[in-house]
């Protein structure tokens, strides 16, 4: 891409978001909630695996909801399952994502 | 198992006990969601759909011998969530009716449940007849000033009182006694010792001073009101077959004076709850109120109109109006008197009565079965 | 590329298993049809689907090759991701606006890479997982898609251009616009299915408030192998269920809820889950109450008595009321009515609510095609000799448009419609399908 | 150069071949001597055809059929047949009959397929090539 | 394939815009490819499938003479077809092209291991050439398909069909065992859920059917005799003498004159009826029929002739006829299930009868009361799943030793809008329902359990493994009425007794014995004994014979909407089938190759399709010959034929073997 290609596509981004500002505006809030969430559940895996009623202990999030964004997270590898312990799996960061 | 035979019939006869469409249980599907949806159910009385079940199939027998309609409320939990709309609900109604006349050897309530004619038209006779009696024998009419002992001599009307109040207790009583044989001795196998009967006799007037069973149910509010209404109309009762001559008098007593306040607090609740009672009936919004039969008309109707006719009474007492005083007192007797003597034994009220007596029965039975394991236990070990 | 007009014999609505039959079965008559889906991907509700009754085959394995069949046909225009906005009567045929939602994808250039959609930084539920999964805002709808092009979903998008940069073929297009074009049509088949009945009406059941009552289609995602935890697990948090019960008619044959009618499937799918979770969850216990169980349909009484030897526990008896214990476990309370009418409270780790279905879409609006007011599924003046048949000439209905059936019938039935539409189309001077020379047989004249 | 173990898929387009597309979607990672040819049904195949694949030097072979999905008559039934039939006749040539696989793999059956190739690759490290283990029961004979 | 032209492949790899780029070193693919023997053309593009993709390929045709053309992209599933037109288009066989998948079965899952992922691809596009090489050119099989279709039954299944199919322009021949269209709806009077006349529907189907000029009907005819194919089929079809000519106007003397009388099947053995009848008036044909098997030909009937002896012939001479058919509609319909004598009473007491006979009587009956055997009925009780989800153990099995363990789907919503039109005509009768569970599935259907519950039925529910029991009634005094006892789980487990006069079994639905078609067409009956179909979703009206398809009540219990409904499928395949006037089958069937056939018969024995491989005389030598039309194309005979002289075109075992080479092959040109 070129340097004048790559401006101009900056500067058509640029009107797209303006266009659609309120739901850009929504979805990064969404995104930066997500993220936060997210930290604070790969947090305590560092310690090694966790199950869900375990972050829900650490984190004090809903179980529902740390599901949710594991299962996000583990459809695209992002987290990954390591065993069981008793009727809850337990889940990891993979190897190489921090 | 001895076979049970249906009586098709049973339903059709059933069905005249309730207001004209109310009683909907051939509907009912029997999926059980009313008794598990019932907040009074119990595993020794899941009701109401074995109450129902009986209905359908006309197994009179079983009906009568069980005391499962007066342990319901009405709080119209099992109606609004039926998925058929069957009315369950209507149905106990209509069933407590039903017994209420087969507990009545006179026949004189299945002919008030099923005839809105003969239901009138015995108050209006009793109501005429009062009159009547008070037009042909009143005590002499002093329009100067107000004198209602002397238009009505008090201890007469007291007489009055006592006769009426044994006939109704007479009447009451045995129907009472049937409703007995027919739960305590052919509804169950268990021999009931007289003990049984007296360790829990305390539940009876517990449970007829305080309805308890009915504040289990969501509907609190409604509970509060009747159970003020109770305590108004037993007040009063009390007052006037006891203590008439105390309570009908010339005197005028200050404020502080109980025979003021007491008379005072039982007319307002029994206005506040008669009136509430008429006004959710014309209202229909809560379930149990969405049907009315005559005879849920006539008791509220006529227990307003006393108390209020009474109230008139008091007010033209003070006001110094004698004609009017002594109208307004005819008026209320007339209507008084067959408000006791036709509702409380065959009608609408004899529930005041039925309803802790079941309850009564019920614990009876459970004790009798207790000591009758009691005595059996150690045999076993 | 912008979507021209089209003309063609037949315009079917609906992309389901019942439009797509129906779009088969014209088409293989020689018929051109063009089938209209309102989602990016044709398969309906069907292809979300584990396992179907009663011989316990992949569910994908049977759509997914109707789905190739009818992308791949050549008397078939599949119109995805688009929207009938009005239909017109014209000279004897219709002719429909049809809205084309932009994808903000190129489509011709597309090839399902799925690239774009693993740069892309936002997780949203994923409402094929109904909700239990996420997906990306721009993705490829399903792993089993047709077409198997993404979609970019720009209400939930922050335009950051990663999913252009990253796209191998360029087809990102943020430009896109919705478009609007006709099809004309001599018939058309109504295909829009079914909604399923609303579990949050009913607040004894919890009004949808409690996280371990799911619904039958959950389920269905839950044991799917595509399916969002991959196991299946309670999204309260994530445990094992060793307890779970059914609970029937929670959204027919109520009419505290409106449905009155029977919904005729849910039977045959509860049995059908349960069987699936015993053979997931070997050691569960599974409990199905009920108030008539009505497995009505070819092998469907011995797959239900299967389900009985195999140890599922039938309980006669309408739950009145689900709530939830402290550890978010729910609890039904129930008359077992086969068991001495008792009353129990009975906690179980996960609830399924067998719902019932509801018309899909009406519509009256667009094509003034009566519904029926009792129902509101679509009113077939004489069911019984011609169930296909609408009020209006030249409009038929199939599937679950018609009314709650399952997926043997619906087949059955998109046949039968096509049948109809063929004959109806047969019947039209200037259709465009030539009618073959008679063959040798003799006109010979009806004789006994 | 490395010497994998050479394994063959044999896949029903019906079934296995459509759910190691399934696999791909997924973007899922399995090892790449793994080779998969679509087949119409495996009932075509005899005893013979599997055994010279052995002695060809494909160290495994998994058929992914479609099982009671099969939609030929009695295709199912004649491959498994086959397939018994093949054992013994692997066991007279010292082929370790577990090198011969019949799974019954659907459209989506992800997870089963790659528990399959991973364990047949598992196994086919363990106990070498087939080439050495029909080496082996030549001399020893 | 000796004498086929030297092969001249080119072999493409295509990126797929990195899809496989990325991971793959198509470049390398390329150049290892180039050294293979055979390949003229070894190129990579960013997307094969795009136009210029496709142009190039088109134009390395054109320029290069290629004869074979190998493209290694994403899953055959997706573009095999696209490539196979490309090809097409630069006129070549479509059949000479090869797909090999290297996105979804390699880039995508070795993306760790691009050497192993590279390798992977050329072994696998070295085995696509190796099949290449092997490509024969293939045409689709094309029958030319004989534009008539034979329907099998008359009741409203068939009737339904041949109305479907006649108006595609398709020539249609119906035949119907029994001298009368129909079939059970005419037995009807009003049918749910919309309450209709049963046969004023029926004749206007009817009316439009014969009217139809496609369609020809036989009656009294049945099907003795069947070969052929699918598009070309050979029926015999035997016709029985209906005895009276048409047209013959002294029908009611002549029914009258006849001295017989046998039970009325219309009616279920309600009524009787002459040995000369109709089978009910306004049937069709109206022309009555001879009942060959009760007239003892007295020739009494002939006694009212004046003179026109001609019309009448008292001698059955069933006269056999042939047709070729392109089709056959199975539509054999259903019957009821009979009880056993003694099952709940039937055949031991006169008071129990079934809902058939019910729904007949009551079409008999006058309005005021419901009378049975002189006595007006006060009480009747239905009892459901008479015949239907029995059980093993409890049920007494069939003459053929099975239980019918299926539900026959139509007997509740029956019996309750029985029960309703019963409350209706006679507002004082009591009825009872003895059920397992009620199943009034369909749209409409659930109405006439909540309208025969405000009817006040009373509902009682059994367990399967404790029926209701039939009894005299004790308290009857003689009067012949019966008690219904049933252990009622609704009423938590308690026997209740209902007495009454008239019990009503809702009787299931059986499968009408059709052995001789079921021989005939060689189709296949289900473990219930309805016919089987391929596959409930993927081909439900088709049965495993092509052009045989199933039509109504023959494949299982269905109501009318349903019957109609899976007729009009049928109608629909029978449509596609013969609507072009030929069939045109994918050409992957099994070959012979006659040299090296010596006639073993191995591959008839494992073949699973009837008639797709037969032994024939071929230059005085047997040999198996390969029907295409029949054939599945699963290739069991290339396993089991020890000579090899059987192969499946476009799936070769030679290909396959050629392929194994290559992927086991340790030469292969890797080049780093």
């Amino acid at each position: 891409m070129t340097k004048e290609d790559a401006k101009k596509r900056a500067i058509f981004l640029k009107n797209l978001r303006a266009q659609h500002e309120e739901t850009v505006e929504r979805t990064q809030t969404l995104l930066k909630e997500q993220k936060a969430i997210r930290r604070q559940i790969c947090q305590p895996m560092r310690d090694g695996p966790k199950t869900i009623p375990e972050l829900a202990q650490i984190t004090g999030l809903p179980g529902n909801e740390i599901l949710w964004h594991i299962t996000a997270m583990k459809k695209y590898d992002l987290i990954v399952e390591a065993g069981m312990c008793a009727e809850y799996y337990l889940y990891q960061r993979p190897e190489g994502v921090k | 198992m001895m076979a049970n035979r249906m009586d098709p019939n049973l339903l059709i006869d059933l069905k005249r006990y309730g207001e004209k469409g109310a009683v909907n249980i051939e509907a009912c599907f029997n999926c059980g969601n009313c008794t598990a949806v019932c907040p009074l159910t119990s595993d020794d009385h899941p009701f109401p759909r074995n109450t129902i079940r009986l209905m359908q199939l006309g197994l009179k027998d079983q009906i009568l011998q069980s005391s499962d309609p007066w342990l319901c409320y009405y709080c119209g939990e099992c109606t609004e969530t039926c998925p058929r709309g069957a009315e369950p609900a209507e149905a106990q109604m209509a069933l407590r009716r039903w017994l209420t006349a087969q507990y009545d050897w006179t026949g004189l309530a299945r002919k008030f449940y099923t005839s809105e004619v003969w239901e009138i038209g015995s108050i209006i006779l009793v109501g005429v007849l009062i009159a009547l009696a008070f037009i042909f024998f009143h005590g002499p009419i002093v329009t100067d000033q107000v004198e209602l002992n002397t238009f009505a001599p008090v201890d007469v009307i007291h007489i009055g009182d006592w006769i009426m109040a044994l006939l109704l207790l007479f009447f009451l009583l045995t129907n009472a006694l049937r409703m007995h044989n027919f739960i305590m001795r052919r509804g169950t196998k268990t021999k009931i010792p007289l003990a049984a009967y007296a360790s829990e006799l305390w539940s009876l007037p517990y449970h007829f001073a305080t309805q308890k069973r009915w504040a289990t149910c969501e509907e609190r509010p409604s509970w509060i009101s009747h159970l003020l209404l109770v305590s108004g109309y037993v007040l009063m009762l009390v007052i006037i077959v006891f203590f008439l001559p105390w309570f009908q008098t010339d005197n005028v007593y200050p404020l502080y004076h109980p025979q003021r306040w007491l008379g005072y607090y039982a007319t307002i609740v029994l206005l506040y709850g008669a009136g509430r009672a008429i006004w959710g009936r014309l209202e229909k919004a809560r379930q149990m109120h969405r049907f009315s039969h005559a005879s849920d008309w006539m008791f509220p109707i006529l227990l307003f109109t006393v108390t209020l006719t009474g109230i008139l009474v008091h007010i033209f007492r003070y006001a110094g109006l004698p004609m009017a005083t002594y109208v307004t007192y005819v008026v209320h007797l007339a209507l008084l008197v067959p408000m006791l003597v036709l509702e409380v034994p065959f009608g609408k009220w004899s529930h005041l009565a039925y309803r802790p007596l079941a309850i009564y029965f019920e614990a009876v039975k459970v004790k009798a079965r207790e000591m009758e394991q009691a005595e059996l236990a150690p045999a076993t070990v | 590329m912008t979507q021209e007009n089209l003309h063609v014999d037949t315009l079917v609505v609906g992309g389901g298993i019942a439009g797509m039959q129906s779009a088969l079965d014209l088409a293989d008559q020689g018929f051109r049809v063009a089938l209209v889906e309102k989602e990016a991907s044709i398969g309906g509700k069907m292809i979300a689907l584990s396992k179907v009754f009663p011989t316990l085959d992949c569910c994908s394995c049977i759509t997914t090759p109707k789905m190739s069949a009818v992308a791949h046909h050549e008397n078939i225009d599949l119109l995805t991701y688009c929207e009938i906005g009005a239909i017109h009567e014209n000279g004897g045929g219709f002719v429909a606006d049809v809205t084309k939602k932009p994808r903000y994808v190129n489509e011709a250039d597309c090839t399902g890479c799925r690239q774009c959609e693993y740069a892309c930084p936002i997780d949203l539920p994923n409402a094929f997982d109904m909700d239990l999964g996420a997906m990306r805002a721009i993705r490829v709808p399903f792993s089993t898609a047709v077409p198997q092009k993404a979609v970019l979903d720009i209400e939930n998008c922050i335009l950051c251009g990663k999913c252009e940069q990253t796209c191998p073929v360029n087809c990102i297009d943020f430009t896109q616009q919705p478009e609007q074009f006709q099809i004309e049509a001599d018939a058309i088949v109504l295909a829009t299915g079914f909604g399923l009945t609303p579990t949050d009406a009913k607040k004894e059941y919890g009004a949808g408030q409690l996280l371990n009552v799911v619904d039958a289609l959950t389920v269905e995602r839950l044991l799917a192998p595509t399916g969002p935890y991959g196991h299946v697990l309670r999204p309260s948090d994530g445990k094992e269920p060793d307890s779970i019960a059914y609970v029937q008619c929670a959204g027919s044959r109520d009419t505290t809820l409106g449905v009155e009618y029977c919904s005729r499937v849910c039977c045959m799918y509860a049995i059908k889950q349960a069987m699936l979770l015993s053979g997931a969850l070997p050691l569960a216990d599974i409990t199905i109450y009920y108030m008539d169980i009505r497995t009505f349909g070819k092998g469907y009484e011995q797959f239900y008595q299967n389900a009985r030897a195999m140890g599922i526990e039938f309980v006669k008896g309408k739950v009145a009321r689900i709530t939830e214990d402290d550890d978010k476990n729910p609890v039904v309370r129930v008359e077992l009515i086969d068991e001495g009418s008792q009353i129990v409270e009975r906690a179980h780790d996960m609830i399924v609510l067998s719902v019932g279905m509801v018309p899909g879409y009406n519509p009256q609006a667009i094509y003034g095609v009566p519904i029926d007011a009792s129902d509101g599924f679509i009113e077939i003046p004489s069911p019984n000799i011609a169930p296909t048949v609408t009020n209006h000439e030249g409009i038929f209905a199939t599937g679950t448009a018609v009314s709650p059936m399952d997926i043997v019938d619906s087949i059955v039935m998109a046949g039968a419609a096509a049948a109809e539409t063929a004959a109806y189309l047969q019947s039209r001077n200037g259709h465009s399908y030539k009618l073959p020379i008679s063959g040798s047989m003799e006109m010979e004249v009806a004789h006994v | 150069m490395e010497t994998k173990p050479k394994i063959l898929i044999l896949a029903t387009l019906s079934g296995g071949y459509a759910g190691a597309d399934s696999v791909g979607q997924l973007h899922a990672n399995y090892p790449s001597n793994a080779y998969i040819l679509p087949v119409v049904c495996p009932s075509m195949f005899s005893e013979s055809f599997y055994l010279r694949a052995f002695e060809r030097g494909i160290d495994g072979i998994l058929l992914m059929y479609s099982g009671t999905d099969c939609p030929f008559k009695g295709g199912a039934e004649r491959t498994a047949q086959i397939v018994n039939k093949t054992f013994p006749l692997m066991k007279e040539k010292g082929i370790d009959p577990r090198r011969l696989r019949l799974v019954a793999i659907c459209t989506v059956c992800t997870k089963p397929f790659l528990k399959e190739v991973n364990q047949m690759n598992d196994l086919l490290r363990g106990i070498g090539p087939v080439k050495m283990e029909m080496a082996h029961a030549v001399i020893g004979d | 394939m000796s004498e086929k032209e030297e092969p001249r492949v080119g072999v493409y790899t295509c990126h797929c815009g990195g899809n496989i780029s990325d991971v793959v070193r198509c470049e390398r693919v390329m150049t290892a490819l180039k050294k293979l023997d055979n390949v003229v053309v070894s190129r990579t593009d960013m997307s094969m499938c795009s136009d210029a993709g496709q142009a190039m390929v088109e134009a390395d045709i054109a320029e290069y003479g290629l004869n074979r053309i190998v493209i290694g992209a994403c899953s055959p599933s997706l573009h095999e077809q696209t490539f196979r037109g490309t090809v097409a288009r630069a006129g070549l066989n479509p059949y000479l092209y090869h797909h090999v998948g290297i996105r979804e079965q390699n880039s995508w899952v070795h993306k760790d291991d691009r050497e192993g992922a590279t390798q992977k691809a050329i072994r696998l596009m070295a085995a696509g050439i190796a099949k290449a090489r092997l490509l024969d050119p293939l045409e689709p099989i094309r029958l030319s398909a004989k534009r008539h279709a034979l329907i099998i039954g008359g009741g409203i299944a068939g009737l339904r069909a041949a109305w479907d199919i006649a108006r595609r322009g398709i020539q249609v021949t119906l035949i119907e065992k029994s001298p009368f269209l129909g079939g059970h709806m005419a037995q009807l009077e009003s049918v749910f859920p919309t309450g209709e006349a049963a046969r004023g529907t029926l004749h206007d189907l009817i009316d439009k059917v014969t009217g139809h000029p496609n369609v020809t009907i036989h009656t009294r005819a049945e099907l003795v005799g069947m070969s052929g194919y699918v598009g070309d089929y050979q029926a015999t079809i035997r016709q029985q003498s209906r005895g009276i000519k048409e047209g013959f106007t002294g029908i009611d003397k002549l029914i009258e004159n006849c001295p017989l009388e046998v039970p009325d099947e219309f009616n279920y053995g309600l009524t009787k009826r002459k040995a000369i009848y109709t089978a009910y008036p306004g049937c069709y044909p109206p022309t009555p029929a001879v009942d060959w098997e009760n007239c003892n030909k007295c020739g009494d009937c002939l006694k009212s002739l004046n003179g026109e002896r001609g019309l009448i012939s008292l001698e059955n001479e069933p006269h056999d006829f042939d047709l070729t058919v392109g089709a056959v509609v199975v539509a054999t319909g259903f019957r009821l299930y009979e009880p056993a004598q003694g099952e709940y009473g039937y055949g031991e007491f006169p008071e129990v009868i079934t809902l058939a006979q019910l729904i007949r009587l009551l079409a008999l009956n006058g309005e005021k009361e419901l009378v049975w055997n002189g006595r007006t009925v006060h009480n009747l009780a239905f009892i459901h799943c008479v015949g239907s989800r029995q059980i093993d153990g409890i049920n007494e099995p069939q003459p053929d030793g099975q239980v019918n363990n299926y539900c026959s789907r139509v007997c509740c919503t029956a019996t309750l809008h029985a029960a309703n039109e019963l409350r209706e005509r006679f507002p004082a009768i009591n009825l009872y329902d003895f059920y397992e569970d009620i199943r009034t599935y369909g749209r409409g259907h659930e109405e006439y359990y909540t309208e025969a519950s405000k009817n006040m039925v009373r509902f009682l529910r059994f367990h399967d493994d404790e029926l209701p029991r039939v009894t005299p009634d004790p308290y009857a005094n003689g009067t012949g009425a019966l008690l219904v006892t049933a252990k009622d789980y609704l009423t938590w487990g308690q026997e209740i007794d209902a007495p009454v006069d008239l019990v009503v079994l809702a009787t299931g639905v059986m499968p009408n014995p059709i052995d001789d078609i079921i021989k005939l067409l060689k189709v296949s009956p289900g473990t219930d004994r309805f016919l089987l179909e391929v596959h409930p979703k993927l081909r439900p009206v088709e049965t495993a014979v092509p052009g045989v398809v199933l039509a109504g009540t023959a494949q299982g219990p269905m109501n009318i909407q349903e019957s109609c409904a899976a007729a009009s499928a049928a109608a629909a395949k029978v449509a596609v089938l013969l609507g072009q006037g030929r069939v045109e089958l994918e050409p992957f069937v099994a070959h012979v190759d006659p040299d090296r056939c010596d006639g073993t018969g191995e591959c008839v024995t494992v073949c699973a399709y009837e008639d797709a491989i037969i032994l024939a005389g071929v230059n005085g030598a047997t040999k198996a010959v390969v029907t295409p039309a029949n054939c599945a194309g699963c290739g069991s005979c290339v396993s089991a034929c020890p000579n090899q002289a059987i192969d499946l075109q476009g799936w070769s075992l030679s290909q396959y073997e050629a392929m194994l080479d290559a992927i086991a092959s340790d030469s292969l040109p890797v080049v780093a």
